[in-house]
């Protein structure tokens, strides 16, 4: 058991699968020689070869394309968007092609790719570098997108992600790569020392991919959340003194519908939070399924927590995010009512 | 009928075809180089050798069936009648088809008529084991490479018999036991996808080789740009093929090029290998096609092939050619017609006659429809495709995840 | 006061703006001479002229990319998508540029596009000539999204589109042009003579974006739809004899929230239809905002009736559109509950 | 320090540079052309008369200072002096801000040494009309226009004095007053934004030009091949420049381009006139502008112009270029420095010395050491930036609808 960060608990999860199945192949900008400009890939090329860790074209259609050709050649490509910001120039590669190649040929090619990619804020990124694009995939039929909060299940799920049979969208929270965030920007940055989620198991273990993770327990409210936001949770419940279930999805297609229903059947109140946009932002999709799911138990409207319906700001990092503030002011109101 | 419209009235510029419907079409401009093919170069030349291969025509077939020059292939006679029989069947599948979609027994068809010796020669010169990315009218390569025509009409179908339940619209086959990559409905997407395949194989130290097809039109796209450009920089083992039938539904090729360049000619500055041949000389293809294969298969990297043909039918079953281009420009078209050529091809190698050949063009005719026949007894959409509606749940995921499970469940209770 | 099919009233749209504002620029892939593949734009290329109503090349990122310099520079340009689910290439300058132009330049510079394109199914279309992907572009912030559902909304919201400063995705539903579809297709089809809604007047009128049509008024139940589902609504109500309230959305962003809650916090019952994939479709975000603002007026859970979670199949056209069984059972559930 | 892998396994090619950390870099073998450089053809020439051009390479400056050959513009000493301050003046505020950002000012910068040359020369050549779609590293552009370095600096600190409002991060301006294009974080999409707004310019019968950028890097993107597909179709009155400045962050130019091919030789199979120049020859770069200039306003058509030139810093605050380049890589690049080449050609026609050359270093530096005060005056990251959150909710519409209205409320209510 070793004490990693989310950086090296990817890379791990990388260089794991690498060494067991030469189909695996990592690539994508600035990956190569330089590590990718988060680290996530450095020294596999040393280790793996130029063949099995290398940089591409700035061409995110591009690389998305040719990890289509290869996963129907059989290989396991795991290419890496730089920016999720960045990630629209393969939209249509994405949508299009990698997850409608299986049914389109009725099952005759497939296409078994793991899209690595950092979401979120809270790195004065701006408009370009802080985007949370999930609802956009959730849309897709055909793909699957998974996005941990810590360093535990960011190894587990990436593997399970490179051995599943369909396309993967990986999300990376950028926020959390070097420690959990309690969304108080003030407040000196943690590290994943200390954090039980920080200890990663050497070698080889897979965390299921549609399995949400109950983060704490309680009867009061059930707060639904993935990435960044679970962090933010954690600290606003903390701090309030709440009985919460703290639900970190992991998986947002396919989602947890199960846990989900339990904890709000139980607790009849639901918070949902998330960075992205609110309007059609995944949140809606969850505040949806709840209500059609929870609807006699629930003693208050489902709540979403959200970033505005604006384009997220430089300067404005903070008063975009949706920080401590906004989270207290939606449990207390979904607590109060009723 | 509407007239062509006086002309820009700014200094915005943008191209028209030389005829639109009620102009007589006269191409005596377009001249048919018949001794300036170019040289054919080692295949493992320097690429630069090959510019020169962008701005013109390869060519081995004459009109009089003589064929000559430096790429003239070594195909015996029963090759060359097994190619005339492919070319034959493709165009009487098409023929049968076109006329199938118009009794409303599927939604929709495409033809490749005036194009089959691009795919057919195309394939002759490949190994079965070599992946193509086709598009819509490669349907010749399949049928010379031994797909059931019947399982091919039963796809246009989407009946019983479909090997994709029905799932894709007719003609984006996939055959992968064919070498023959399922076909999307979105252009261009597979070219890079195609370069991806390639390096898959050079990565595994295979020997397959990928050949990817576009028509003129779609290599405007982003993903004609990814293949050039990735398959340059990492050599992928592969053929770009573009189709320039003239065409594009209703867009004549100077919307995709602009007016002062072949599709060939792109490859050039990306330090690619370029030819550009004759697509309705199926002995040209064929010859060019070797050459980029024995080039990609010899780590030479890629070739980018633009095939210089006539689309001599409508797009689809869904428009009307003389709408938007002379009635008669397919007649007056100066590169004639494949299947014409081979055949006075053969007739001059003194291995086949007039008489064979009607026999042969009944022959294919008799044939497809039997097939056909037999297909749509299969099913249809003018009657019943007896397609399991239940399948539409499957294929989505290796595995239906519950939420999709949950929709089945909700479909069973409404049809109930 | 004519009759006009929906085809016909875009193309009536085209030709007013056309013909009052030189400014205005019509061009896509196969809409100059031969007048688009759904014949929208017939004739304008020959009134107008070449430089008017032009021909692109196969290229949708490249056609929106030069509406973006055009906007910047002027003009008003009006590019058609051929299909819908053709428009993926050009997501990266709808969403990354035309969309944000404004706010990254703090309007210095803007977008004042309307992009045209069919959508929905209906057709035997498809996978690739059948998709509804309205919920992709309703999360992006700095874009406006209106679709139609007859002739007369369809001129009066294209020219509002036009006249709009900001890039306007202007969704025609291919199923409608020709006629209102009640979602049987074995009955026998109907054009938009004698509907009240294809009496189009000549001449200059708008539609404003953002504001609801009521088609139908009724105690029982709500129903929020757009597109051809109004017209499936609108047939199902009417044969099981339920008081609708049947809201035809026309604008998706912005949306009318109050004729929405009006209508909800009334009949306390709501049932929303899309022909999209269901697991983040726009029927996600109108159940929350429902459930947000109607919670203590709702007697049932708000349904959703949708296309499944698979791509469009071909063979499988009607199994998959959610048409007049589908929607009778919502109904039915929404209406007996509680 | 990671040493280079031993190399590919297998048959698939992956390039790398010549060298990397560790490695004493030598670039003997780049032959800096000093007689070659070919002929200025007329304006509006046929695009196949540059085609050489894309692969040799404009020069006018020798390293002597002497300015030769058929390029050599007439420039006044004036004219010279000027552009001299401008390369100074670009430098010194890059230098001040990359400083600034590492005590924490701001979030993040940019610097464009080594590449002045190519923003200054290019303005020069250019209207003030005539609109940049620029990258991140045109600053100079903006700085020889007279555009306010103080409002320049005031949006890298987002603060009070910043025009966007703290919106963007650091270096993405917009100043449509100086016909500078609101800059993109996404790489390569102006491109086919500036064909359009040349098309447009077209349309209205306007003289006024587009000028778009892209470093070698982006040119991999898709809307590179748009803009070059659309400019070509529609003789769009437009410059498309590449600036090689041999790395995208750390991947070297041979990832984007191959190692057969200049990226100038991209435009040539487009049907475009192409144009390859040393970048860090202000005179070459001048040249060239001016004769890619007259082309399109005189109806020519776009002009693709490859400034090969060196970023000698690393690619932004974020990184650090010893990691996978060698560190004196920037000072045996054989292309010397634009500034001292340049000020060592006004030294030659004697219309400039060192001692002059000093003080107006000097007073570069002052001066950006006075304007930066006055800017941070405004706020900073490290302190606070001054702008009001409130402007976050604006100009996402012309008009906020009611759902923006809603959330501006709750922020107020969040804020209490
Ligand atoms: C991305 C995309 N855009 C548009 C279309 C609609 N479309 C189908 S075929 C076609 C014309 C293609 O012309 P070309 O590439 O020349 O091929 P050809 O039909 O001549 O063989 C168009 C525009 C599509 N299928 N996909
Ligand atoms: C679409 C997109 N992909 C990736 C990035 C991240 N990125 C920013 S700059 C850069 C390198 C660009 O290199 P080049 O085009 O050569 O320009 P240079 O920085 O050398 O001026 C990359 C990969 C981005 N901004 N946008
Ligand atoms: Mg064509
Ligand atoms: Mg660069």
């Amino acid at each position: 058991m070793a004490q990693l960060n989310m950086i090296e608990a990817i890379r791990d999860a990388l260089d794991v699968k690498m060494s067991q199945d030469s189909d695996v192949l990592v690539f994508g900008e600035d990956v190569g020689y330089f590590g990718g400009v988060f680290r996530c890939t450095a020294g596999l090329q040393e280790k793996h070869g130029l063949h099995r860790c290398f940089d591409t074209p700035i061409s995110e259609g591009g690389i998305i394309g040719i990890a289509v050709g290869m996963a129907a050649n059989g290989l396991r490509p795991v290419p890496e968007i730089q920016f999720a910001d960045y990630i629209y120039p393969a939209y249509d590669q994405i949508a299009s092609e990698a997850a409608r190649l299986r049914y389109r040929s009725n099952g005759d090619f497939t296409a078994p790719i793991t899209i690595r990619t950092p979401v979120g804020g809270g790195i004065y990124g701006g408009t370009t570098h802080s985007q949370s694009p999930e609802a956009l995939f959730t849309h897709i039929a055909g793909l699957k997108t998974v996005i941990p909060s810590n360093p535990y299940d960011a190894k587990g799920l990436l593997i399970a992600a490179i051995e599943d049979n369909d396309p993967v969208l990986f999300l990376e929270p950028k926020r959390l790569y070097n420690g959990p965030f309690s969304g108080d920007p003030h407040a000196p940055a943690k590290n994943w020392t200390g954090n039980e989620l920080g200890e990663v198991p050497e070698g080889h273990y897979t965390v299921e991919l549609g399995e949400a993770r109950m983060i704490s327990e309680g009867d009061d409210v059930t707060i639904l959340a993935y990435g960044t936001m679970v962090w933010v949770a954690k600290a606003v419940t903390e701090e309030m003194g709440v009985n919460a279930d703290i639900l970190d999805l992991r998986s947002l297609l396919p989602y947890d519908l199960e846990s989900i229903t339990n904890s709000v059947n139980k607790t009849g109140r639901c918070v949902i939070l998330h960075e992205a946009t609110r309007t059609s932002g995944f949140g809606a999709e969850l505040s949806a399924l709840v209500q059609e799911h929870c609807f006699y138990a629930l003693e208050a409207p489902v709540q979403r927590v959200t970033g505005w319906d604006t384009p997220y700001p430089h300067a404005q990092e903070w008063a975009y995010f949706p920080g401590p503030k906004r989270v207290r002011l939606a449990i207390s109101s979904v607590m109060e009512t009723a | 009928m509407a007239r062509k419209p006086s002309n820009n009235r700014s200094r915005l510029h943008v191209p028209e075809p030389p005829f639109r419907p009620g102009d007589t079409p006269d191409y005596s401009h377009i001249s048919v180089p018949a001794d300036h093919t170019p040289v054919r170069p080692d295949p493992l030349c320097d690429p630069h050798e090959t510019s020169e291969h962008a701005l013109k025509l390869i060519r081995v077939l004459r009109f009089s069936g003589e064929a000559v020059g430096d790429w003239k292939p070594d195909l015996s006679a029963e090759q060359l009648r097994n190619a005339l029989k492919s070319l034959m069947m493709t165009r009487a599948m098409d023929e049968r088809m076109f006329n199938m979609q118009r009794q409303g027994k599927m939604s929709f068809y495409m033809k490749s008529t005036g194009e089959e010796a691009v795919s057919v020669g195309h394939a002759m010169a490949l190994n079965n084991s070599d992946m193509i990315f086709p598009t819509y009218r490669q349907q010749g390569i399949l049928i010379h490479r031994g797909a059931s025509i019947k399982e091919m009409m039963c796809q246009c179908l989407s009946n019983a018999g479909d090997p994709l339940d029905g799932k894709s619209i007719p003609v984006l086959y996939s055959f992968k036991k064919h070498g023959f990559f399922s076909i999307s409905g979105n252009l261009g997407t597979q070219l890079i996808q195609g370069v991806g395949w390639g390096m898959a194989s050079a990565y595994k130290n295979s020997d397959e080789i990928a050949s990817v097809f576009t028509g003129e039109g779609a290599t405007a796209e982003g993903d004609f740009h990814y293949a050039l450009n990735f398959a340059s920089t990492y050599r992928a083992p592969c053929i770009i093929n573009v189709v320039n039938n003239q065409w594009a539904i209703s867009s004549f090729q100077g919307i995709a090029a602009g007016e002062g360049e072949t599709f060939a000619a792109r490859g050039t500055g990306y330090g690619l290998a370029t030819l550009r041949v004759d697509g309705n000389d199926l002995l040209a293809v064929y010859a060019a096609t070797k050459w980029a294969a024995e080039r990609a298969r010899n780590g030479g990297g890629a070739t980018l092939i633009e095939h210089f043909t006539y689309r001599k039918a409508g797009h689809s079953t869904s428009d009307d050619p003389t709408k938007y281009r002379p009635e008669n420009e397919p007649e007056v078209w100066p590169f004639g017609d494949p299947i014409e050529r081979l055949k006075i091809h053969l007739i001059h190698l003194k291995e086949w006659d007039e008489a064979r050949h009607e026999a042969l063009a009944e022959e294919c005719k008799t044939r497809i429809r039997e097939i056909y026949k037999d297909a749509e007894s299969m099913g249809n959409l003018a009657g019943d495709t007896q397609v399991n509606d239940y399948t539409m749940f499957e294929q989505v995921y290796e595995h239906a995840p519950d939420h999709i499970d949950a929709q089945r469940k909700m479909f069973e209770a409404e049809s109930d």
